[in-house]
């Protein structure tokens, strides 16, 4: 084990200062970005042939340039399914001229994607969708109902799994598709959250039609594809707790409680330390499991460590807003999200906590109900056998 | 001892049930979250006209002369249905002049309040979270308010509002006084509006014994609050049952997984027992004075905690569905952060406790 | 509601106290508890004919009774499992004859008891039961393993449930009989439990026999006949917290927390009112209940309250346990058992903490496992459907 | 950046756990409970001949010359086999020996502690809960030791004891040396056994550098019984699982059920993301001083409460038989209540890294 902020650490902190200092700010974000791809900063862990940097595994080096970029508010990778599932996915089962057509302009921002993934009759049981596609010549012709997509209204191509053989039970018979949402077929109706924001998305595709080229992996094959993002999306959907963990700190030190700060309080500064065990531990299983990939996998629980990571992250995320809504005080705790984002950084701005509280709903949306991780976590983290199911059809393995 | 409730309160709360399910069912409190105020006048009557309004008004004043319990048992149900409205300010506005005025004072304001004609509230909290009464600096000088006001329940829609005053007394301002603005609070509960008010100079008057009236007016928001949550809570497990037994997902209904009863089970096991805490809550504001504040910090402490935890998990269960806004359960979750938050959130309310114990 | 604590209840404190001065200390406990049943101080909810002293429900009255004799030291009402399952069931579904033989006899001590009930292979689910019993002539013979039974080398006669007729399944074909302990068929070996104490004992009958008079209900109507005892039971199970959290009261008075009482520190005070605001509900709710039943039951939602009643308990006591260990600090989390005792009044001497600890888990016997308790808070207090079971054999219900 | 565990390291566990099952089932741990001492000296000369006495000793004094990590990994498997006997002691007066001593001194205790022919253990909390050195009361004075040391591990059988005196230095006593009577503690956990030593007058020798000593054992101690606490626990799931899937109910395994499975599922969830936190607490201890003692206060505080949720769920998922004594599983729970008391409890242990912490 070595953590040590050796030399090159401190000479890469001092390069990653002097190349920000002279490329930004400036007005062509595009043309920033892939200046810092190609001396190393963005995309660290993506093939330099398709436009990432490809760097060895290094999160120190990450945390360093990610606090540089930060500080300088510079633009870092793009946020979302493209960058985080979409070109995985297709750097393990795409081919060739997909790889080359859709990851660089992803990484660049060119491109951005939406997910086709839940149907209303099918959430967290997948196998369960419908929505179907038919070949026509060299097209997929499209037809079904997706949701729970987010930002469908504002993004280039979806890509979902789709039923191509109907006669095929379950998960067998489904296809992984890209699809352009600029087409006749394709029409976007937002769903309003509880929180007043619209996230999420329905699709309704109606003759939607795509190109052959742009089925990813075999025909049928669309679960297999799916299976590997599935783990990516689960590591989206992580919680950014420790700058949320920040701005609690800093509301326990402006905050009264009877007559003093509220981190002066003995049972607050107990919970705060309690949150930050779990932080921590959260902090260095990534750490563990970064070093594990780069390894190629010698750590016996890290299977383990995988599995559990989204419910330990929600159940993280809910006590942590939990304590953080409580200390910003009723005047907080009344109060609508408003205008307020999650906004990690400015948790502490009016509306913040609620906003932040009322958000870690919205896992339960596309990585899968807290429920279902359990049953994968018992399955297979514990090796449990499968639930008891209706007997009515024997159900192949998820 | 008898420590059940008379079939004359069960009756009480079934005709409010009926009453909500008709009047006012669950899909249109969700559409009036948009509205400007939260008010129906049509229901306030019919609420009035149940003797509802003036549930604890003596009869003398032409209310029902009912106890602090009725209006917990009306509380829960309101909670139940998510009542929108100004129930919850009417209430301790009506107590604060009937615990704290003088036979002149009461003589003026309870007849109009108990008959729902008036609509009374609550100017307790001040901005910066001062909810202690011994913090409020709102003056009363030569007949007049000054001063800011913050979570008033539904002030644009009120006629009486009582006023905490700096060294922890109540005035009443008529809302046809001059000298206020009422400025709306983006609340998270939009069932119950909550406004900020500023006075500058309104005419106003003083309760005769408003020191009597302070401690029973804040113990009976703390028992309502619980009781509402209760309310709340409550429906929020019947709904998510309901929704469920709709539900498949492998071809099995979802209730029938055990994953899903346990976690029912423990949620429903936190809460029932909480029933008979906030029965005996509001009955000690009546009848055990000595145990009331400290029993009452205790139960809305006890029961924030319990209802939070279920709305939570009821979202939860909901899947995707529970973060929409086109489904219902956020009506309720909103309403559980309001109780919780109001007056000081479960921390708070046992540092209190802790401080009124004889240990 | 009334609640008041009226004249008459000061008056019965002073004619309680009276009664103490007068009648002990005594050498005679019986005659002790006679006198006191029959001014109606003991067994207030048994009818007088046949021994209890037949009083309406009142809880205070029972507080002020219960603190008297407490103070003074002086036996209450036998704690078991006679006066608390026999006699109930007893007078539910016993005939005149046995409840003139067992119930007086019981309630004053004469005839101990204990419950024949768990089996090896069939704990939460008793129907799966195997000792079995056949008719002789007028005796009953009695073959089979008992196991998880308190006091079954100290009692005179054991309660239980047979299968009387082996060819129907699971609850049918039980028959509830009554079996003295004194006779050579019935073979006792204590359990160590993990507290280092013989708390339960195994059950072995071969040949045991006992007279038909003594088989309460119907032949293989036992089932029934046990689920009041079942109810019962539970009630037995709850966990005497009040007089525990008073101990831990005066724990935190004496304790030292970062040189200060313990009980100056802000986090264990919201911690001790968090825990009283569950002990307050577990009374309020027993009040509640008492009257329910007194009044015929009007309370609507009285059956939920009544099927949460034991996991709320045993929820509460690992709360309470766990803070009083950790209170009582390192010298008391280190130190086993030893002498100590779970008796409630002396949980501060050394060992006390250690043994309520500990013996929280002992209510996973006899009452239900938490999972079983879940289940039933579920289905007949939700109106949740039954589990999916694995359908070789269509369960009756339980 | 390399956040991972060696071969040598997952080798050296394997060969522990291997040797543990085969030399010292659990079977036998819960036999060898009603003992006089729960040590087994062959047992001892394998750990020994296996260089793990020595683990963290340098390869000059015959030691190993690993770290604080290796020595914690060592802690896991001794938790998840129940491993009884001195271990634990003797890694922290070892410990105090190889940082706090000069060089005669090191050259004088190494090499016998190194090789297992001196058992080692350590003195440190005092009666009435003292565990903070600045709070120690035994006195040092002309070489000799006095007063009361309690909670020592193994005392009986230890050959040099590691004595906290007052002022916050390190003595070393050596067990041939009079004036000191050990009384056996009746300890909940039997597989550690721990004593309480009473010096009237002991010869001993301050250790040169024992300001340096004091916290770095401290830390160890606390990461140690966290990394056993975690092996414990990690054990209990499984042995629950195994017990489990053996068990039908209504006809059912029982881990069918997802009332048990989600349990499990929640429980592995708290634990299994600490395995990362306890090994940078014990890798801190060596590579990042600064960072080590409030890592370490929080990593015991953290772990010991997961792993006790573990325990008591895991005991009530055995159902009756998770109550005796002939099931193993209290074995485990006993073991983490230890883990979880000794030093102080979470309580104690989050004060501490609140103390240390700059906000």
């Amino acid at each position: 084990m070595d953590l040590e902020f050796g030399e090159h650490h401190a000479r890469l902190r001092d390069e990653v200062e002097a190349f920000l200092t002279a490329n930004w700010p400036s007005d062509d974000v595009r043309a920033f970005r892939r200046k810092a791809i190609d001396v190393g900063y963005l995309y660290r862990h993506f093939p330099a042939v398709y436009g990432g940097s490809e760097q060895p595994a290094d999160p120190m080096a990450d945390d360093i340039i990610e606090s540089a970029f930060t500080a300088a508010r510079a633009p870092q990778g793009i946020i979302g399914q493209g960058p985080d599932m979409v070109v995985p996915t297709l750097l393990m089962s795409g081919n060739d001229a997909q790889r080359e057509r859709f990851i660089e302009p992803t990484l660049l921002g060119d491109i951005s994607w939406c997910q086709g993934y839940s149907e209303p009759t099918a959430g967290s049981d997948l196998a369960s969708l419908r929505s179907k596609a038919e070949l026509d010549g060299d097209e997929w012709v499209v037809n079904g109902h997706k949701i729970w997509t987010s930002d469908a209204d504002t993004s280039d191509w979806m890509f979902g799994l789709f039923r191509t053989e109907p006669d095929q039970p379950r998960h067998h018979g489904i296809t992984f598709l890209l699809i352009p949402m600029d087409q006749p077929g394709i029409e976007v109706t937002p769903i309003q959250s509880m929180t007043g924001e619209t996230e999420f998305c329905e699709v309704f595709l109606t003759d939607a039609r795509t190109s052959i080229d742009c089925q990813v992996g075999e025909r049928g094959g669309g679960w297999g594809v799916s299976r590997n993002l599935l783990v990516h999306e689960r590591n989206l959907m992580g919680f950014r707790t420790q700058q949320l963990f920040e701005s609690m700190l800093e509301l326990a030190r402006t905050r009264q409680m009877n007559g003093a700060p509220a981190i002066e309080d003995a049972g607050v500064r107990r919970s705060l330390i309690e949150i930050e065990g779990e932080l921590l531990a959260a902090k260095y299983s990534r750490y563990r499991s970064l070093t594990n990939s780069a390894r190629g996998n010698p750590d016996p629980n890290a299977a383990l460590a995988g599995v559990v990571k989204k419910l330990h992250a929600s159940t993280m995320a809910k006590k942590l807003t939990q304590l953080g809504l409580d200390l910003a005080g009723a005047d907080e705790g009344l109060r609508a999200q408003g205008d307020a984002s999650v906004d990690l950084g400015r948790a502490n701005e009016p509306g913040g906590w609620t906003a932040n509280y009322l958000f870690t709903h919205s896992s339960a949306i596309g990585g899968g109900a807290p429920n279902i991780q359990r049953n994968i976590i018992g399955e297979r983290g514990l090796g449990l056998p499968r639930d008891l199911r209706t007997p009515k059809e024997s159900t192949p393995s998820t | 001892m008898d420590f059940g409730l008379s079939d004359e309160q069960l009756m009480m709360q079934d005709a409010v049930r009926s009453l909500l399910e008709n009047e006012c069912p669950v899909a249109d409190v969700r559409e009036g979250l948009d509205a400007d105020t939260h008010h129906d006048p049509a229901l306030w009557s019919m609420l009035a006209e149940m003797g509802l309004t003036g549930l604890i008004v003596p009869e003398e004043y032409g209310g029902s002369g009912f106890e602090l319990l009725d209006a917990a048992l009306l509380a829960e149900v309101a909670g139940e249905g998510a009542l929108p409205g100004p129930l919850f300010g009417h209430q301790l506005a009506t107590l604060a002049v009937l615990r704290g005025g003088d036979e002149a004072q009461r003589a003026r304001w309870l007849p109009a309040l108990a008959s729902g004609e008036s609509i009374g509230t609550i100017a307790w909290a001040e901005p910066g979270d001062v909810w202690n009464p011994d913090s409020w600096a709102c003056t009363l000088v030569d007949g007049a308010v000054s001063g800011t006001k913050a979570h008033v329940p539904h002030a644009s829609i009120a006629d009486v509002i009582v006023v905490g005053i700096a060294g922890g007394g109540l005035a009443v301002v008529e809302a046809t006084a001059s000298g206020f603005q009422i400025e709306p609070f983006d609340g998270v509960d939009r069932t119950r509006r909550i406004d900020t008010v500023v006075f500058d100079g309104s005419p106003a008057e003083m309760l005769g014994a408003s020191d009597v009236a302070v401690p029973v007016v804040r113990d009976a928001a703390l028992v309502l609050l619980a009781a509402d949550a209760f309310g709340c809570a409550h429906t929020l497990v019947r709904e998510t049952v309901d929704y469920l037994n709709e539900r498949e997902q492998f071809e099995t209904k979802l209730t029938q997984f055990q994953g899903i009863k346990h976690e029912l089970a423990n949620l429903i096991t936190g809460l029932e027992p909480t029933r008979a805490l906030w029965w005996y809550a509001a009955h000690a504001i009546d009848h055990v004075p000595d145990d009331a504040s400290r029993v009452a910090a205790i139960t809305k402490a006890h029961i924030a905690d319990r209802s939070t935890e279920i709305a939570r998990q009821c979202v939860d269960l909901h899947g995707a569905m529970g973060y929409t806004w086109e489904s219902t359960v956020h009506v309720w979750y909103k309403r559980i952060m309001f109780d919780r938050a109001f007056l000081g959130g479960p921390s708070e309310q046992r540092t209190r406790a802790a401080a009124l114990s004889d240990w």
